[in-house]
C-alpha cells in the first residue's frame, strides 16, 4: 500500500473523526512501545540480579496514553499507581528517571532511592509521590481538585487505582467529595480483573465500577482498554467535562494484565493457561499497531524506526541509570522534616 | 495582655490565621455553620465563605485525606476531628501518608496540615469521647504532636502549627475549654513548636505532665508544697519531637522524676520520658522514676464512680508526690 | 363513627391488604407512641438533671416500628445506632432497660453503666452492643449475616444509620461485601437531613442513598418514614429476599428530626424556624395516628387507653431505673478480657 | 518432634485449627486460591473451601469488620492482613471495636478475633512493607499481641490464639518465614499467651528483644561470651499482657538491662520494657537502661545503603552489649 493511499485512508480514519493527528496517533504509538520495552528491560534487569523487584503495567499502556493525552502536560496534575508507567511517561518522566527508581539511585526523582520500584513522583511535571497503601491516592486527588477549584487555576487532576483498589472505604469517600464539589477530577480505574490472585467477582459487587459513579451524580463510562482511540474518545470527553466546571467522571478501562502481579508473584498459580493466552489478542500495543498499520499509517519502515528509538533510548537510560550513584548512608536521616535544599 | 478562655484562644488563632494568609482553610464536621461542636470555628464561614471553610462529609479518612492533597496543591488546610476519639479512621492516611510524604518524596513533596483533635477525659464522656490518643502519634517519625495547656500557647502554637511546613497533630484538652482561662500576649502571639517550659520551679522532685493533668498536677504541687515538698512541674508542651534538654536539666536538678498522664498506663506517652530518664539521667536518680497513669481498662467509663475509679486528679497525684518524695 | 363501621372500613384498609392485621397495627402505633414517650422523659430527666446526656429519635420511631416488624424477634439480628430506641423496644429491650442505661446503673444490660446513654446492646434478643464511631456497625452486621449463611442458621441481621453515616468507608466496604456474597442483611439508612448541622447537599453527592445499591447489585429502596405502612411494606420485601436467600436490600427512610441533633445541640443555631416547623406535619406519631382514626381503629378510648398504659409502664420503668443501684467503683476493673460469670 | 520452617509451622497451625473447629475461617486478601502471599495459608481453600477460606476484597477495616461480626455470630475468624503495613485502616476496628466489644459491653459479647499480619524489616522491603506495629497495638488495653520468634511458638501461639476468648494480633517476622528453622512438638502444640521465655541464661546483662531481634541478639551473644561477657537473652514472646515477673527477674540477677527493637526508638515498645524496669527494679541497676532501636524516621529505606544505615543487626547489637557491660 502506498502513501498516497496511506493519507487517504487516514483522512477519514477514526483518529482523525475524535481530532488526533497522524503525527499523535504515531506519538501515542511511541509511548505504548516505549513503555512496553521499558517494562520488558526492567523485568529482564530483574532476572539478571541488577533489580531487586519490579512491578510494572503491559497490558495497561494504551489506556494510560490514552487518558494522558488530553491533559496539559506542564499545568493538570496526576495521581498515580504503581502500574502508571506508561501515564507518567506521557506527562514527562523520562525513561532514565524511571529506572533510576528501578536501581534506587541518590538521583531517583520519585524517592532518591528510598521507595521500592514503581513509587512514582515528579514535583516538576506535577506527578505526587507514590505510596504503597491502595487507595489512599484518591482523596488526595480530591485534594488537589479542591484548591485547584478554590484558587481557580484551572488545574485538572487525573489519578488512577486498579478494580482491587477501588474496595478500599477511601475511594467511597473520595467519590463522594468530588461528588458533592463538583470538583475538576478524572478517576481512573484500570480494571485487569484481578486483585493480585482474586478475580473480579469476588471483589466488586454487582460487576461493574463505572456504575458506581451514577451514586455520586456523576457519569461512568467503560471504555475497552485495548481499544486506544475509543479510551482517548472517553477520556478527552472526561476532561472537557472538568475543564467547564461539570465535575468529575469515573473512567473504567477494561484491560488485560499481560504478566504476574509483580516479580514476587507466579499467576500461573491461581490463572489457566487459556486465559493468560486468550489475554495477548488484548494486547493494546498489538491492537493500535494493527489498526494504524490498517490504515497504512506504521509501516514496516517506521515500525523499524520506532523500534530502534525506543530501544536506544532505553538503553542509554539503563547506562545512565546504572552509572548514577547509591545515596549515602548517612542520607537517610534527612527529610524527616523540612529543610532547606 | 488579655484573658481569654482556652476555646477563645483558639478561635482567635483560627480567625488571624485566615485573615493573614488566604491559602488558610478548615475543613472537618460541623466546623462551619455551626462553628464546631465546641464554637472552636465560630464565625469562620461568615467571615470567610463556604470555599474556605467546609462543612466535611462525615468520613474522617478523606478529612486527612483530602487535606494532604489540598496542602499538596498549595492551601494550607487544617482538618479538625470531632473528638479525637474519631481520628481512627484516618489513622492510616496521617500515618502512612501525611507523616512519610516528606521523607518518601526525598523533600520534592511535603505537607503542610494541622490536624486538630479536642482530646482527653472530662466529665461523663465515657469509651468514646474521653480517649488520649498522644501514644498513637508521638511515635510517628515525620509528625509534629504538641499539646498546650494555657491560653495563650493554645493560640501561639496553633499559629506556629499553620504556618509549620510539616503535619502537626495539635490536640485540644476538651476539660479545658471553658474552665482553664489565662492572659494572651496581643498581637501576633507565636509560640515555637519544641521547647518544653517549667511551670513551676521546685527543688525535691521534677513532675511532668502535659495537657489537663498539667493543672491538676500544679494543684497538687501547691497542697504538698504546704507539707515541704517543693515539686517542680515541667509543662510537655510538645510531645514529638521532644525537648529531650529540658526534660533532662529538671532531672538534673530534682534527682527524682515523677511522669503523669491520663492515658492508659501500658505504652502510653509518660513510658517514651522515663525511658529517656532512665537511660540518659541515671546517675542523677535517687529514686526510681515513677509514672502515675491511667489503669490499663479499655476506656473511661461512663458511670460516675467508674470515672472516677479511673480518673488521675490532684489527690492522686498528691499522693504519688508524697510516694516519691519519701523514697 | 360507630364501631361497626369502623370495621367495615379496616377490612379494605391498606394495612389489612400488606396483611397486618389491626391488631399489629394498633400495637405498632402503641411501640411507635412508647419510644416517643420514653423519648420525651429522658429529656426531661436530662433537664432536671438526673441524666446528663441525651440522645435519641423522635421523627424515627415509625420507620424503626415498621422495618422491624418482619423481624423475628429472638433469632434475627439488629445492629443498632444511636436513635435505634423504638427498634430495640420492638427487639426486645423494655423501657426499663432503655432507662438503666440513662441512669448508667449496674443492671444496664447495655454496657452495665460504662457507656453513654443510647450505646444500646442486648445478648438476650441479639441487639450487638453499640459504639460512638460512626460506621462501623455496617461491616459487623455483614459479618453477622456472613455467619449465618454459612452456618445456615437463617437469621435475618438489620443494621442501622444515619444519612451522614453512609459517607464512612466502612459503608461502601460493607456494602460490597454483602453484594459479593448475597448475604441476608437489610441495610437501614434513615435520613433526617442532617448530620448535626452538615445537610444532606454536603453530605450525600447524588442526594440519593438508596441509589448506592444499585453500584452493589443489590436494591435500594426510598420510603417516606412518616408513612408506616409504606416503610413496613418494602422492609418486608426486603425481608422476605432476604430469607429466600436473594441477598441484601438497602432501605432508606427519610425521616424528620423532631429535635436537636442531642442534649449537647442546639438545632435554632444552623436550622429555620420554617424548616423545624415544617418537620412536625412529617410527625410518624401523629400521621399514622391519623391513619388509624381515619379507619376508625384508634377511637378516642383506645388512644387513651394507650396513652394511659404508655405512662404508666414508663412511670414503672422511671421509678425501677432510679432505684437501680450504681455500679461499683472497682468493678471497672472487670472485662478486659475474658472472665467467667 | 519434627524441624520446620517458621512458616511451615504457621500453615500447619492453620490446618490443625481448621480440622479442630468447624467454627474456624480465615478472611483475607489472597489468602485462598494463591494461599497467601507467603504461603502461610497454603492448603486451607482446597480442604475446607470457599466458604471458610475467603479471598477477602481488598478493604482491611471491613476484613476486621467483618470479622468482629463474624465472631460475634458463633464463628472463629482469623483475620489475615498481607502486610502489617496495610493493617493501618483497620486501626479503628480494631482500637474502637475488637479491643472495646467486651469492656463496653460488660461482659456480655466478646471477640475471638485472630488478627494475623506479616510484620518487620526484612531486604528491600522499603517504607509500606516493613514497618514495625507492635507499639500502637501493644497500647490498647482489650487487646493481646504475641510475637512469635521461633517455628514452635509461632504454632503454638497461633493455636493458642486461635481458641483464645478474646482478640489477639499475631505479629509473625516475614524475615523469620523461610530463614528461621526449629523444632516443633508433635501432636495439639500449645504455648500460652503470656509467659515471655528465657532462651540463653547469663550472669552480665539481660537482653530483651522479640521477634527477629531476637536471633540478631542471640548471634551478638555468641560474639561477646568469646570476649567474656554472658548476656542473658529474654524473648518476650508476648507483648501484651506482658509478663513483668520474667524481665524484673532476670535484672534483679543480672543489674543490667538491654532493651532492642527494630522499630523507631522513640515511642516504642521499648520504652515500655525501659520505663517497668526503672520503676520497678531501679534497686537492683547497676547502670542506666540502654534502648538499641531505629531510628526515628518515617520509614525504612529501599536503597541497600540506607536500609542498613537503619537496620539493627548483631554488629550493632554487640557494640551495645560491649558498652553496657563497660558501664
Ligand atoms: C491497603 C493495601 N492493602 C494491600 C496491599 C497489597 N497489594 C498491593 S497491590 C494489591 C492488589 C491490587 O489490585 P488492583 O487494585 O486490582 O490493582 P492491580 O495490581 O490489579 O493493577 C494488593 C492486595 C496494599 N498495597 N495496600
Ligand atoms: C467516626 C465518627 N465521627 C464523628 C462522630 C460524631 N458524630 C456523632 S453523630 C454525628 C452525626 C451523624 O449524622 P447522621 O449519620 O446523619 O445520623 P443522625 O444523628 O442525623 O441520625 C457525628 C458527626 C462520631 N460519633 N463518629
Ligand atoms: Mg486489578
Ligand atoms: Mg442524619
Amino acid at each position: 500500500m502506498g502513501a498516497m493511499e496511506a493519507k487517504a485512508t487516514t483522512t477519514a480514519a477514526r483518529h482523525r473523526q475524535l481530532g488526533l493527528s497522524d503525527q499523535d496517533v504515531l506519538e501515542m504509538y511511541y509511548y505504548i512501545a516505549l513503555a512496553r520495552g521499558l517494562d520488558e528491560r526492567m523485568w529482564a534487569l530483574q532476572r539478571a540480579g541488577k533489580a531487586m523487584f519490579v512491578i510494572s503495567g503491559p497490558g495497561h499502556e494504551g489506556c494510560q496514553v490514552a487518558a494522558m493525552w488530553p491533559m496539559d502536560r506542564a499545568r493538570d496534575w496526576f495521581v498515580p499507581f504503581y502500574r502508571s508507567i506508561a501515564a507518567c511517561l506521557v506527562k514527562g518522566m523520562t525513561p532514565t528517571d524511571i529506572l533510576l527508581g528501578l536501581f534506587a539511585r541518590a538521583t531517583d526523582p520519585s524517592s532518591g532511592g528510598r521507595q521500592m520500584p514503581g513509587h512514582y513522583g515528579h514535583p516538576r511535571v506535577k506527578i505526587l509521590s507514590t505510596s504503597s497503601p491502595v487507595g489512599t491516592q484518591y482523596p488526595h486527588a480530591v485534594g488537589i481538585a479542591y484548591a485547584a477549584k478554590l484558587r481557580q487555576t484551572g488545574e485538572v487532576t487525573m489519578t488512577a487505582i486498579g478494580d482491587g483498589g477501588t474496595s478500599q472505604g477511601d475511594v467511597h469517600e473520595a467519590m463522594n467529595w468530588a461528588g458533592i464539589y463538583r470538583l475538576p477530577v478524572l478517576f481512573v480505574v484500570e480494571n485487569n480483573g484481578y486483585a493480585i490472585s482474586v478475580p473480579l467477582h469476588k471483589q466488586v459487587a454487582g460487576g461493574s465500577i463505572a456504575a458506581r459513579a451514577a451514586g455520586y451524580g456523576f457519569p461512568g463510562v467503560v471504555a475497552d482498554g485495548s481499544d486506544v482511540l475509543e479510551c482517548y474518545r472517553v477520556a478527552k470527553e472526561a476532561y472537557n467535562r472538568a475543564k467547564r466546571g461539570e465535575g468529575p467522571t469515573l473512567l473504567e478501562f477494561t484491560v488485560p494484565r499481560l504478566g504476574s502481579h509483580s516479580s514476587d508473584d507466579q499467576q500461573e498459580r491461581y490463572r489457566t493457561k487459556d486465559e493468560i493466552e486468550a489475554d495477548r489478542a488484548r494486547d493494546p500495543l498489538r491492537v493500535f499497531g494493527a489498526y494504524l498499520e490498517g490504515i497504512g499509517l506504521l509501516t514496516a519502515q517506521r515500525r523499524a524506526e520506532i523500534a530502534a528509538r525506543v530501544r536506544r533510548e532505553i538503553d542509554e537510560a539503563t547506562d545512565a541509570a546504572e552509572r548514577a550513584p547509591d545515596p549515602e548512608p548517612a542520607s537517610a536521616a534527612r527529610y524527616v522534616f523540612f529543610e532547606e535544599g | 495582655m488579655a484573658e481569654l478562655r482556652y476555646i477563645d484562644a483558639i478561635n482567635q488563632a483560627h480567625h488571624e490565621e485566615f485573615a493573614r494568609d488566604e491559602r488558610v482553610v478548615i475543613l472537618g464536621e460541623d466546623v462551619g455553620r455551626k462553628g464546631g461542636v465546641f464554637g472552636a470555628t465560630a464565625g469562620l464561614l461568615e467571615k470567610y465563605g463556604e470555599g474556605r471553610v467546609i462543612d466535611a462529609p462525615l468520613a474522617e479518612s478523606s478529612i486527612a485525606g483530602v487535606a494532604i492533597g489540598m496542602a499538596a496543591n498549595g492551601l494550607r488546610p487544617i482538618a479538625e476531628f470531632q473528638f479525637a476519639d474519631f481520628i481512627h479512621p484516618a489513622f492510616n492516611q496521617i500515618v502512612s501518608e501525611a507523616a512519610r510524604l516528606r521523607y518518601r518524596s526525598n523533600n520534592a513533596f511535603g505537607c503542610p496540615v494541622v490536624f486538630r483533635a479536642p482530646w482527653g477525659g472530662s466529665h461523663g464522656t465515657a469509651l468514646y469521647h474521653s480517649q488520649s490518643i498522644e501514644a498513637f502519634y508521638a511515635h510517628v517519625p515525620g509528625l509534629k504532636v504538641v499539646a498546650p495547656s494555657t491560653p495563650a500557647d493554645a493560640k501561639g502554637l496553633l499559629k506556629a502549627a499553620v504556618r509549620d511546613p510539616d503535619p502537626v497533630l495539635f490536640l485540644e484538652h476538651k476539660r479545658m475549654y471553658r474552665l482553664v482561662k489565662g492572659e494572651v500576649p496581643d498581637g501576633d502571639h507565636l509560640v515555637p513548636i519544641g521547647p518544653s517550659v517549667v511551670r513551676r520551679p521546685g527543688r525535691d522532685l521534677s513532675l511532668f505532665a502535659y495537657g489537663w493533668m498539667l493543672h491538676e498536677a500544679l494543684q497538687a504541687a501547691a497542697t504538698v508544697s504546704a507539707e515541704g515538698i517543693d515539686v517542680e512541674v515541667v509543662d510537655v508542651r510538645t510531645l514529638a519531637p521532644l525537648d529531650r534538654e529540658t526534660v533532662l536539666r529538671s532531672v538534673a536538678k530534682t534527682n527524682r522524676a515523677l511522669i503523669v498522664y491520663e492515658d492508659n498506663r501500658f505504652g502510653g506517652y509518660g513510658a517514651e520520658l522515663a525511658a529517656l530518664i532512665a537511660e540518659e539521667a541515671f546517675y542523677d536518680l535517687d529514686a526510681p522514676v515513677i509514672r502515675l497513669a491511667g489503669p490499663d481498662v479499655p476506656g473511661i467509663p461512663f458511670a460516675k464512680p467508674l470515672e472516677e475509679w479511673f480518673s488521675i486528679d490532684r489527690t492522686k497525684i498528691a499522693e504519688a508526690i508524697r510516694r516519691l518524695a519519701a523514697l
